[in-house]
């Protein structure tokens, strides 16, 4: 583990805070004080956490419509290559191509790949799974996720974390760490 | 990927009998590999495939494969018994001997010996052509007559047997019996080894030992020699006999069938003073009166019955009527416009009220005199005899009275006065000198020669008739009289009851391993020709008898050429080169200008009968109590046929019963016995019939129509010989048999046994729930254009509303349809084991048949209608109609059944996965689904026989009839190669191929000439469940009924 | 699906051992003898047939009737013993292929069996699976030649091959078809 | 700390009527007591049922194995009578599944706070219920080998494809359909508590298993944000398709030409019956469970009445759908049709399992009028156990009972199942039951989170309501 190869761990203050409220309200400060990349972290999704952080509008629902339509329109034109296009074959004299028939497989497919680019989209936006984070050296980090409400704030290059914990300090009630990140 | 699945079988498109399942899921598994010489070795001398022999044996190695389980394997060498390897051998000698034998002609293809075929790769015979049939022209019969057949051959193995139609009694079509020939032939259980007290005996051995006894014989002129043969009309057999008897004069021939009355004999002989025959006309018969018999549905001459009496049911031209008095339910009651339900017993008084009744009617006082002899003996609803008198008053000269083979003497006595009196003699009934060797070969016949053995009389006996060890009336105790006879010889087909009491068993070549000739009813020759070499070397009875002239040595094919060599100049028209005028015989299979006129000059003796009959009536069955009264089984015969799964399973024409017998009574009898009926209608109580000091366990089964206090049992059931098939199905009703009323007689004592019987049917229900789906109606109603029955077949045959516009077929060059007429069609279910045998159906067992699970293609359905004691009858068959519109196509997930550019709905084996959603939905319920492996257990002798054109069905695949699909093909491709079109006629399906009535019609609907388009376009059309819109191309044309106004109902 | 279409998974293009060296290229290019000496029945049957032993010696009682490579043919005329070969071309068992029709159409053997005139041993020169059947049924025209031409292993239409199939299949009748029981049955 | 009866007015949320959560929790002890059972070794109760779950799994194998090695012949089912138990419990086990969904989905969407303590539960019976139901289609082909890629369309060599207008094509995408969106469904849900178990976790062992399974999440807001809509998209999607495919089932029967099948009313009229069941096996399930699992304090009496009505509402809109059946079948005048519903049905040689169904759908459901009923878990119990049992019937009626007799008496045959078919029968209640002891012992029964977040919302509006009562 030699500390070659120009190895620049990224520093992050972790402040953990008695309740949702405070977190918020911290946040908020934060971020109007020019804090650019922060992120809470909290056990359940927190009412106006979007706000706090300054988020846009949710991609999801847009990746969703797309997958939703893609299936849609491939599953029409697949029943069609094969049933009318490639081999048509006289089933029971009914029409080859009858649209009808096709409209509950163009039903399944929108919802499965709406579905499926819903679950993958999201995995994709969140860049998850990722099993490794610098917030999570953090000592009392494993509460995030049972009732702990954090703020975690990337120290970029040049600031020192010691001041931005500091600050976080003088805004309220707020148990401050200071983590590297580790090479691996 | 699916469509290369490596299968066993798959690398040889030569291979001839595809004889594992199709599809793919046959050949999982990695089979172990076990050498079978042996098996090669036999089985290539019985095959010729063409092709390289290494696919022949890579095919045999694959059976190998397929027997690869110990078990199989072991079951394999029991096929082939020492001595079999020598097959291949003994097959080249003899064929050495057969060169030569005879070429074709009338238009089927030229015939050669079948021994060559046992070389078949290295000098290709210049006829056979690899994958395309020939045919050959032989001769079968059960009950002495042969009937024509042509048989189908593939590389040398016969596939498929039809009708000859230039044969008297075939005109093309065949029954039930000859359709299953090919399962006897391929038969593992056959006897294969000949046997002296079980020691393994060399048929040279044999001949030197028989050399020996008839030498000892001959000192006392064969006092202590006697024959025991089937009834023959062969006229070989016939000069083998009196060649026999000239050099034995005291040893004596007995002719024996358990199936064969002699009440015929002998009352034609009591009427005429000697022995006749009668030979029956249908087609002059206007009004037919059947006295018990059953001459629709049994006797050699049946199938050209049902054609004569098919041709004679259609509204258009002057119909026939059928009056009908019997007590159980036959195949000819079923066609019956009028029927009587009597007790066996009764006919006689019936014959006797309906003399007494016409004795009545102005001219007929002849007939009272006769009617007087019965001492007041009468039976019968006179008003309906009344009725029936009139009627053949109207009718005199065309009407028919024919009395059944179970009836009296007296019977058939007053039978032949009414036909007398009513000048049907030389008109509807003629009379000719028996062609039968012995008049009388009735289970009467066989009581003398018992008495004989008895008495140590018989040192020989040489057995050529079928079984008489089980067929023979019980009191005789004649197992035991065999076990008695010194040297017992028996010509045995299977090593059955007669064989494990015989001191030599011989075995038998089959029918189409033999040479020999047969007579016609109008005592038309044809000659008989092997169309395999005897698979396990066996020998023809000619060849046995003959031994006895010291001519054993003699092929059977050396005996007969000699002696038609002889017989040359005496049949008229045959001149020339003998070796022309044979291949011509053996060609055509029937030689013109042998057939017996009648005689002319008989005069009936009514006086005789007047006072015969009051003896005959004595000695006759009479007193009270229950009637037994046995029949010859719709599908076993007298248990000759017990062996063929094809009949086992083939459904009872009348009771749909399959892999059983019954105890046959009335729906009143079973009340008053108790008889429980359980489960969905198939399953009964058992009864214990005692009759004199016998006793038998019988499931009943209640028969509506029967006659009541009478019980009808089904003989040749209950085997015990040594028949894998045949052994424990049923129970033998013989032993309740005797030989002085071997047919019927009172006083039987009936009681309600413990437990149940669950009978394999595959019809449990009797009515049509008010939904006609068979139309039957009045020739009155008929003729009324606005009579209801005219209204919904009107209805029936209406076009239906659609909302899209039906496929438009009438651009193709063919247009496949059927229509099936149902005033025709008798139920007798021959089409079935046609089918059986064309698309290589597969036979299930008891237990599958008991849980639904029939593969038959092609069924006929029963209902009865009106009152349960005395129901109108109909049968309709039934297999899948090619919908149009079919409903089991579009819910089919693979297209593995669509439709074809013709309209055929095609089923595709090796696309289907099995869902049976197909089946769900169709409203027909004609398709079958393999549910468990039913092929690959399949014995590989028996392979021999299967169909090379279509393909052996896997497990967990559906199946139905393809309208004969591959016929089509193989048609249509013959006809494209020489640039024609398929003329109307020249493409037959299996079913209508063998249809004795000729009821079905196939072919092409877009030529508006073809026979099918006129039968659709026909005033009796209907569509069968027309209403749900699925536009069948089989067509129902509607039953009418020809009925007697004094009698019609209501 | 890929592994399905690659010629090894169908038995293509790989040379079948046989019994003995018998040479398609020296009968047919050098001896000129025609396809149907042989498979003589390829014409009215299904099918094309494996040549008895009879047929060799027609020729080779003659001519070579000394050769140690025709031991095998020698022996088993005389033993009765047919030549064991080799199959080079399978269809599965449910599919039934018939020959006459498809020769007596126009359709040369050189279409499916390559040119065998050029084969030291012979190998399977077409995948001989049903998409493959299905393309010529569809289209048969460019695989059609004169009934006269079909074991002409060098045969090519001068001038546009699809216009003179087209001229072909109306002159020979060609009728193919696609439904199923064409080929199962 | 499980429950505690007395309920604080802290957490009383004043439009329940019953607290929905009982006790003082934070989100702590909610976590540990929702938590325990997943690290608490099981008991006696679980190993036994867990033995009789792997009996059951045992006969499945059994029945299976004989299946593919002898065929479908070893089943009892015969022409006429080509679909039988196979179908019969295909068909069963989707519409189990289908309440899982509903009551995930659709309550969410309906922002039902009762939803959370039951959702969790819910989704992994659907999900097992489908996996159960997915066996049949499959093992009930004659040629499963082939089956099971020849209705998928893949370009083949033989050129030939699926034929899209067979309702088992359809079926074939809906159903896989179903089960991938529960699957991601429920997975996406549990994350988080999979997170929380990961870091309530104390042996190393469980904890990189957890940590895998988590993915890694760490609870950001900006995760959070996008997770928000991706499972309400989700349960959005759900909700519908749940609809969809019993509709689709319903064709397989609806799109034929079968007396008794061939009915318009079967799609909505299948649903209501999933529901039906659905809400039965929750029940029945519950019940136990929450005993067993100290959840009483989270799945309250109130859940428990809630689903005893929806029972009553849907068991009402099955019995509609059967008087309609009778009704068009004797309005529409076709005999077949009359005589099925009237004659076979009714007096057939299967009647009692008629009127069986009849009992169990009609009549049991009526008795939850009663609030005693809703309320008491003995009566709640055995009327729920009978439902499931009356659906079962149903569809036995409509399969079996409608094919054995159709159009042509002369193919009437009987239908009798045989050890094969039961044995698979149980078997796939045994594969059932291993599945759901498995998820009880190493899942959060509850989806923890939501629960917390219920709790803070709760609070938060009773703090609302204390201070307008001061003010």
């Amino acid at each position: 583990m030699s500390h070659g190869g120009g190895f620049e761990p990224r520093r992050y203050v972790i402040g953990q805070f008695a309740g949702p409220e405070a977190m918020l309200d911290a946040t908020r400060k934060m971020r109007e004080r020019g804090h650019k990349k922060l992120d809470t972290h909290t056990p359940y999704p927190v009412h106006g956490i979007e706000e706090a952080l300054g988020l846009g509008r949710a991609k999801i629902p847009t990746i969703v419509l797309c997958g939703a339509i893609t299936g849609a329109c491939l599953a029409y034109a697949l029943i069609y290559f094969m049933n009318v296009v490639d081999f048509p074959i006289n089933v029971a004299n009914r029409p080859i191509h009858s649209a009808p028939a096709n409209i509950p497989i163009m039903f399944e497919l929108s919802v499965l790949l709406g579905g499926t680019s819903s679950f993958f989209g999201l995995m994709a936006l969140m860049r998850l799974p990722e099993p490794y984070h610098p917030v999570f050296e953090a000592e009392s980090f494993w509460r995030a996720s049972i009732d702990g409400f954090f703020l975690s704030i990337e120290v970029p290059k040049g600031q020192s974390p010691e001041a931005v914990a500091a600050e976080l300090k003088s805004l309220s009630e707020v148990s401050v760490e200071i983590v590297e990140e580790s090479e691996r | 990927m699916s469509s290369h699945d490596q299968d066993p079988l798959q690398d040889h498109p030569e291979d001839h009998a595809r004889s594992t399942p199709s599809g793919n899921g046959a050949s999982s598994g990695s089979p172990r590999r076990i050498s079978l010489p042996i098996v090669d070795e036999a089985l290539a001398a019985t095959e010729a495939a063409s092709g390289a022999v290494r696919e022949q044996r890579k095919y045999w190695r694959s059976i190998a494969e397929k027997e690869g389980s110990p078990k199989l394997a072991a079951a394999a060498q029991r096929e082939f018994p020492p001595g079999a390897s020598e097959l291949p051998e003994v097959s080249r000698r003899s064929f050495m001997k057969l060169f030569g034998g005879g070429a074709a002609a009338a238009g089927l293809a030229a015939c050669h010996p079948s021994d060559e075929q046992a070389i078949p790769f290295v000098r290709r015979p210049e006829e056979v052509t690899p994958g395309n049939a020939l045919h050959f022209a032989t001769a079968y019969g059960v009950e002495g007559y042969g009937l024509g057949l042509v048989v189908e051959s593939h590389e040398g193995r016969p596939t498929k047997i039809e009708g000859n139609p230039d044969h008297h009694d075939s005109l093309g079509a065949t029954g039930r019996y000859e359709q299953a020939l090919l399962q006897g032939l391929y038969d593992n259980d056959r006897a294969k080894q000949l046997k002296h007290k079980d020691e393994p005996l060399s048929w040279h051995t044999f001949l030197s030992q028989m050399a020996t006894l008839s030498g000892r014989h001959a000192a006392d002129g064969g006092a202590k020699l006697r024959f025991l043969t089937e009834p023959t009309a062969s006229p070989l057999q016939l000069e083998l006999r009196k060649r026999i008897l000239e050099k034995f004069p005291k040893a004596k021939f007995t002719s024996y069938s358990s199936i064969a009355g002699d009440g015929a004999a002998d009352g034609l002989r009591l009427a005429y003073g000697k022995y006749v025959e009668a030979r029956h006309e249908l087609t002059r018969a206007s009004v037919i009166v059947s006295l018990d018999a059953d001459f629709l549905g049994e006797g050699p001459e049946s199938v050209r019955a049902m054609r004569q009496f098919a041709g004679g049911r259609l509204p258009g031209a002057p119909m026939n009527r059928l009056y009908v008095v019997e007590p159980a339910l036959t195949v000819t009651g079923m066609s019956a416009d009028h029927r009587l339900r009597l007790r066996a017993g009764d006919v006689a008084g019936f014959a006797l009220a309906l003399a007494a009744e016409l004795g009545r009617r102005p001219g007929f006082a002849q007939l009272a005199g006769i009617a007087s002899g019965g001492h007041g003996v009468t039976a019968g609803d006179p008003k309906w005899i009344s009725a029936v008198a009139s009627d053949l008053i109207k009718h005199r000269g065309q009407s028919l009275l024919i009395a059944g083979r179970r009836q009296s003497a007296a019977v058939h006595a007053v039978v032949a006065a009414l036909n007398a009196a009513l000048d049907n003699v030389g008109t509807t009934v003629t009379y000719a000198t028996p062609l039968l060797a012995d008049p009388l070969s009735g289970p009467k016949a066989l009581a003398p020669l018992a008495e004989e053995i008895a008495a140590g009389q018989v040192d020989t006996l040489v057995i050529t008739a079928y079984n008489p060890a089980y067929t023979a009336p019980a009191d005789l105790k004649f197992d035991k009289l065999l076990a008695r006879v010194p040297n017992a010889i028996y010509w045995a087909a299977y090593e059955d009851e007669t064989a494990a009491v015989s001191s030599y068993v011989v075995p038998a070549a089959h029918a189409l391993e033999s040479w020999g000739d047969a007579r016609a009813t109008d005592g038309t020759i044809s000659l008989v020709q092997p169309l395999i070499a005897p698979l396990w070397g066996g020998h023809t009875d000619i060849e046995i008898l003959g031994a006895f002239l010291g001519e054993g040595d003699l092929s059977a094919y050396e005996v007969l050429r000699r002696s038609w060599a002889a017989k040359q100049a005496s049949v008229p028209g045959a001149t020339g080169e003998f070796d022309q005028v044979w291949e011509k015989w053996v060609g055509d299979g029937v030689i013109v200008g042998t057939e017996t006129s009648p005689e002319a000059a008989l005069t009936l003796d009514a006086a005789a009968i007047q006072q015969g009959l009051g003896a005959l009536l004595a000695a006759g069955p009479k007193g009270a109590g229950v009637e037994i009264a046995f029949v010859p089984d719709y599908k076993v015969v007298d248990g000759r046929f017990a062996n063929s799964a094809w009949l086992q399973e083939l459904p009872d024409p009348v009771h749909k019963i399959t892999w059983d017998n019954a105890a046959l009574i009335s729906p009143a009898m079973a009340k008053s016995l108790g008889v429980e009926v359980e489960r969905d209608n198939d399953k009964f109580s058992v009864l214990v019939i005692e009759y004199k000091d016998r006793r038998v366990h019988a499931p009943a089964l209640i028969a509506p129509g029967h006659a009541d206090d009478s019980i009808t049992l089904a003989l040749g059931y209950g085997r015990t010989g040594a028949e894998s098939v045949a052994s424990g199905v049923g129970f033998n009703a013989g032993v309740l048999r005797g030989s002085d009323a071997p047919w019927f007689d009172r006083g039987a004592q009936v009681s309600l046994a413990t437990g149940m019987h669950l009978f394999g049917l595959t019809q449990n229900h009797w009515s049509m729930e008010n939904r006609e789906p068979a139309i039957a109606t009045s020739l009155a109603d008929f003729q009324n254009p606005r009579s209801e029955a005219r209204e919904l077949l009107e209805e029936r045959r209406a076009a239906l509303p659609t909302i899209h516009e039906p496929h438009d077929y009438s651009k193709e060059q063919y247009k496949w349809g059927m229509a099936i007429d149902l005033g025709k069609c008798t139920g007798c279910s021959a089409c079935i084991v046609a089918c059986q045998s064309e698309n290589n159906i597969p036979t299930v067992g008891r237990d599958q048949v008991v849980r639904g699970r029939e593969m038959q293609w092609l069924r006929v359905d029963r209902y009865y209608s009106g009152e349960l004691e005395d129901p109108e009858v109909i049968v309709q068959p039934l297999a899948c109609v090619h919908c149009e519109t079919a409903p089991c196509e579009y819910v089919c997930p693979v297209n593995a059944t669509v439709h074809s550019d013709e309209g055929l709905n095609e089923m595709v084996y090796n696309r289907c996965v099995g869902t049976r959603y197909c089946s769900n939905n169709c409203p027909y319920k004609v398709r079958r689904f393999n549910f468990l492996d039913f092929t690959s257990e399949t014995p590989a002798v028996r392979r021999l026989g299967m169909n090379p054109e279509v393909t052996v069905r896997s497990r967990g695949v559906m199946e139905k009839c393809t309208y004969c699909v591959q016929r089509i093909e193989r048609k249509r491709i013959d006809t494209r190669v020489a640039g024609r079109l398929i003329e109307d006629g020249e493409l037959k399906t299996a079913c209508q191929q063998s249809c004795p009535a000729g009821a079905i019609e196939f072919g092409n609907l877009n030529d508006l000439k073809s026979r099918v388009t006129k039968a659709q376009a026909d005033e009796r059309r209907y569509d069968l469940l027309h209403e749900l819109g699925t536009r069948p191309r089989t067509a129902y044309l509607a039953r009418v009924r020809n009925l007697n106004p004094e009698l019609a109902k209501g | 699906m890929l592994w399905a279409r690659t010629p090894y998974a169908r038995a293509m293009e790989t040379p079948v051992e046989q019994p003995l060296e018998f040479d398609h290229r020296h009968h047919t290019r050098d001896e000129g003898i025609d396809c149907r000496y042989c498979h003589n029945t390829v014409d009215k049957a299904p099918f094309a047939s494996i040549p008895p032993t009879q047929l060799c010696l027609n020729c080779h009682s003659q001519v070579w009737n000394k050769s140690p490579l025709l031991e095998p043919v020698r022996k088993s005329f005389i033993d009765n013993k047919p030549l064991v070969w080799n199959r080079v071309y399978k269809v599965p068992e449910f599919v039934y292929f018939n020959h006459s029709i498809h020769v007596g159409k126009g359709v040369g053997c050189v279409t499916c069996h390559g040119r065998v005139d050029q084969m030291a041993a012979v190998e399977k020169q077409t995948p001989l699976t049903m998409g493959w059947c299905l393309e010529c049924h569809r289209n048969p025209e460019k695989n059609l030649r004169p009934v006269s031409e079909v074991t002409n292993m060098t045969w090519h239409a001068e001038g546009d091959a699809e216009e003179s199939g087209r001229v072909l299949a109306e002159k020979n009748d060609v009728h193919t078809r696609t439904s199923c029981t064409t080929c199962h049955r | 700390m499980a429950s505690t009866a007395t309920s604080a007015s802290t957490t009383r949320d004043p439009l329940e009527p019953i607290p929905l959560i009982q006790g003082v929790q934070t989100d702590e002890s909610l976590n540990t007591s929702l938590l325990d059972h997943v690290w608490r070794s099981p008991g006696k109760g679980w190993w036994t049922l867990f033995g009789l779950a792997l009996a059951g799994l045992g006969l499945l194998v059994i029945g299976v194995t004989v299946t593919l090695w002898k065929g479908i012949g070893m089943w009892g089912n015969n022409i006429p009578v080509g679909w039988a138990f196979g179908i019969i419990n295909f068909v069963w086990w989707i519409g189990i599944g289908h309440a899982g969904t509903l009551i995930s989905a659709i309550l969410l969407l309906l922002q039902q706070k009762w939803r959370t303590s039951i959702n969790r539960f819910a989704e992994a019976m659907t999900l097992f219920a489908v996996i159960c139901a997915l066996l049949f289609p499959l093992i009930h082909t004659g040629r499963p080998w082939f089956a099971a890629y020849w209705l998928m369309p893949y370009p083949s060599v033989q050129g030939i494809w699926p034929q899209f207008k067979s309702p088992l094509v359809w079926d074939v995408f809906a159903v896989s359909t179903y089960f991938t969106i529960s699957l991601l469904f429920w997975f996406l849900g549990l994350i988080p508590d999979l997170a929380s178990l990961r870091d309530s976790s104390k042996k190393p062992l469980q904890k990189t298993i957890y940590g895998m399974l988590a993915l890694g999440w760490r609870g950001s807001g900006r995760h959070w944000a996008e997770y928000k809509w991706a499972y309400l998209l989700l349960a959005g999607l759900s909700t519908p398709l749940v609809l969809s495919v019993h509709t689709i089932v319903s064709f397989d029967f609806a799109v034929s030409i079968l007396p008794g099948w061939h009915t318009t009313v079967f799609p909505p009229y299948f649903v209501a019956g999933a529901v039906f069941s659905g809400f039965a096996m929750v029940v029945t399930w519950m019940v136990p469970a929450r005993q067993f699992l100290g959840l009483k304090h989270v799945v309250t009496m109130k859940h428990l009445e809630n689903m005893n009505k929806v029972i009553l509402a849907t068991g009402l809109m099955v019995s509609y759908g059967y008087a309609m059946e009778h009704f068009i079948a004797w309005y529409s005048g076709s005999q077949y049709e009359f005589d099925e519903f009237f004659q076979v049905r009714m007096r057939g040689p299967m009647a009692p399992v008629y009127w069986l169904m009849m009992f169990c759908n009609v009549v049991v459901p009526n008795i939850f009028w009663f609030k005693k009923a809703r309320t008491n878990l003995l009566i709640m119990w055995v009327a729920a156990l009978l439902v499931n049992v009356g659906m079962w019937c149903e569809r036995f009626n409509i399969i079996a009972t409608s094919l054995h007799r159709d159009f042509l008496p002369s193919k009437w045959e009987l239908y009798a199942p045989t050890w094969v078919d039961w044995s698979i029968y149980i078997g796939t209640i045994g594969l059932f039951s291993t599945l759901f002891l498995l998820f009880l012992k190493f899942v959060p029964a509850v989806a923890v989170t939501e629960v917390k977040e219920l709790r803070h919302e709760l609070a938060h509006q009773a703090h609302g309501h204390a201070e307008e009562a001061h003010g």
